[in-house]
């Protein structure tokens, strides 16, 4: 069973990975992603980011439990922060744990990639000269196609 | 039927929430959003690129000809751009 | 320029992020990938990994010079241990950031399946019963294979 | 000519480094591997199935028909086993 939280405050990744993994020595693989706030151009002054509270965790929930029927995952966590952050701040964390590398990291790259375009987030950018809604990326609807069976 | 709004459809609606005894003439939510858009001209312009629009019922990703009832729950929002 | 240590400490995960993210805020993605000593069976006591100074950084260097030359990685890191561990005790750790996902998920896997054929690293297992060299993966020679362009 | 042994060849070979000056003999690391076999009955045990044989040069690795010369450090191993 994944591990799910949606929260504004920050994460350790040191200290999650220490609370999935325990000691349970059956784990050989650990991966984490972490996205961050970026600054292209040094223009950005905060992000905000919306989310749907009530369908956020049940849907990041749903998407985690199809990664764990795909691979054999001996741990899965995913953090998903919320509110107002500064560039260079931590947004996401996903960390899979598995006996070997292949299923850690493709079950990180399938969660990323469902969470992309499925977990109801929308990011707002406050600029210098105004504020604007992020626009979806083809790319990241084009990546759910490498994961059809 | 209690609807939501997120982003800039929620901005462009001018509300986060409100709610609605189903219309007759509201089978999909296609149908709710064709009426939607003539409550008002703020409601109108918002969603008027159904190819940006989407759907939960329930808290549930759905196709625009997915069929609603009046306790549903129904969530109206632009392309997600978390992560 | 990625940077190695071959140490027989172990390290941080997040005092690694820090120190290689500092506050570049081009960075959107971090991967980190954290190998550590698996107990099939709960018989294994210890592990010893020898390795060849002298060897060993340069061919951990060679491996990420060549991730750094096929993805824009924004930062590398590889640490490998030698010497005696415990079962569920780190191993090696890799970290790739760079602008968006793919490009640190790519390069994270690359460098793994290319550390486990050739940094010149070998495993002896401590058991119960007996001493063994852990025997090589077909699979991990396999692995090269889909990274031929 | 140094020669470092690691892992199940240097406790089979019974030392982790030895020298020699090259022999006229050896040209190439396969020749390295013939001579150094009959050096002794250890070695030709920790030495005899070449497929398992993995060789450097100078910390580089090489195939088995790299040339070789006298002032060159070569390392010989099993198929390495971290990460």
């Amino acid at each position: 069973m994944a591990s799910i939280s949606v929260q504004s405050n920050d994460f350790d990744i040191s200290e999650e990975i220490a609370a999935l993994k325990k000691d349970n020595n059956d784990v050989g693989a650990i991966v984490t992603f972490t996205g961050t706030v970026r600054d292209i151009g040094g223009t950005l002054r905060t992000m905000t980011l919306e989310h749907y509270p009530g369908m956020t965790e049940k849907e990041l929930a749903r998407i985690a439990s199809v990664a764990e029927e795909r691979w054999p995952l001996l741990g899965c966590r995913v953090i998903h922060r919320y509110g107002t952050l500064k560039p260079g701040e931590n947004i996401v964390l996903v960390i899979t744990l598995s006996a070997h590398r292949e299923a850690a990291f493709k079950a990180a790259e399938f969660l990323m990639d469902f969470l992309k375009s499925n977990a109801p987030f929308w990011k707002k950018e406050q600029t210098n000269e105004d504020n604007r809604w992020v626009a979806s990326k083809q790319s990241d609807a084009s990546a759910l196609d490498r994961w059809k069976k | 039927m209690i609807i939501k709004y997120f982003s800039w459809i929620r901005e462009g609606v001018g509300t986060a929430e409100e709610s609605l005894a189903k219309p007759g003439s509201v089978t999909t939510v296609s149908d709710l959003l064709d009426h939607l858009s003539g409550v008002s001209e703020q409601h109108s312009v918002a969603l008027k690129e159904r190819v940006f629009i989407k759907v939960a019922v329930n808290h549930v990703h759905v196709r625009h000809d997915t069929v609603i009832g009046d306790g549903d729950e129904i969530a109206i929002f632009p392309p997600v751009t978390g992560g």
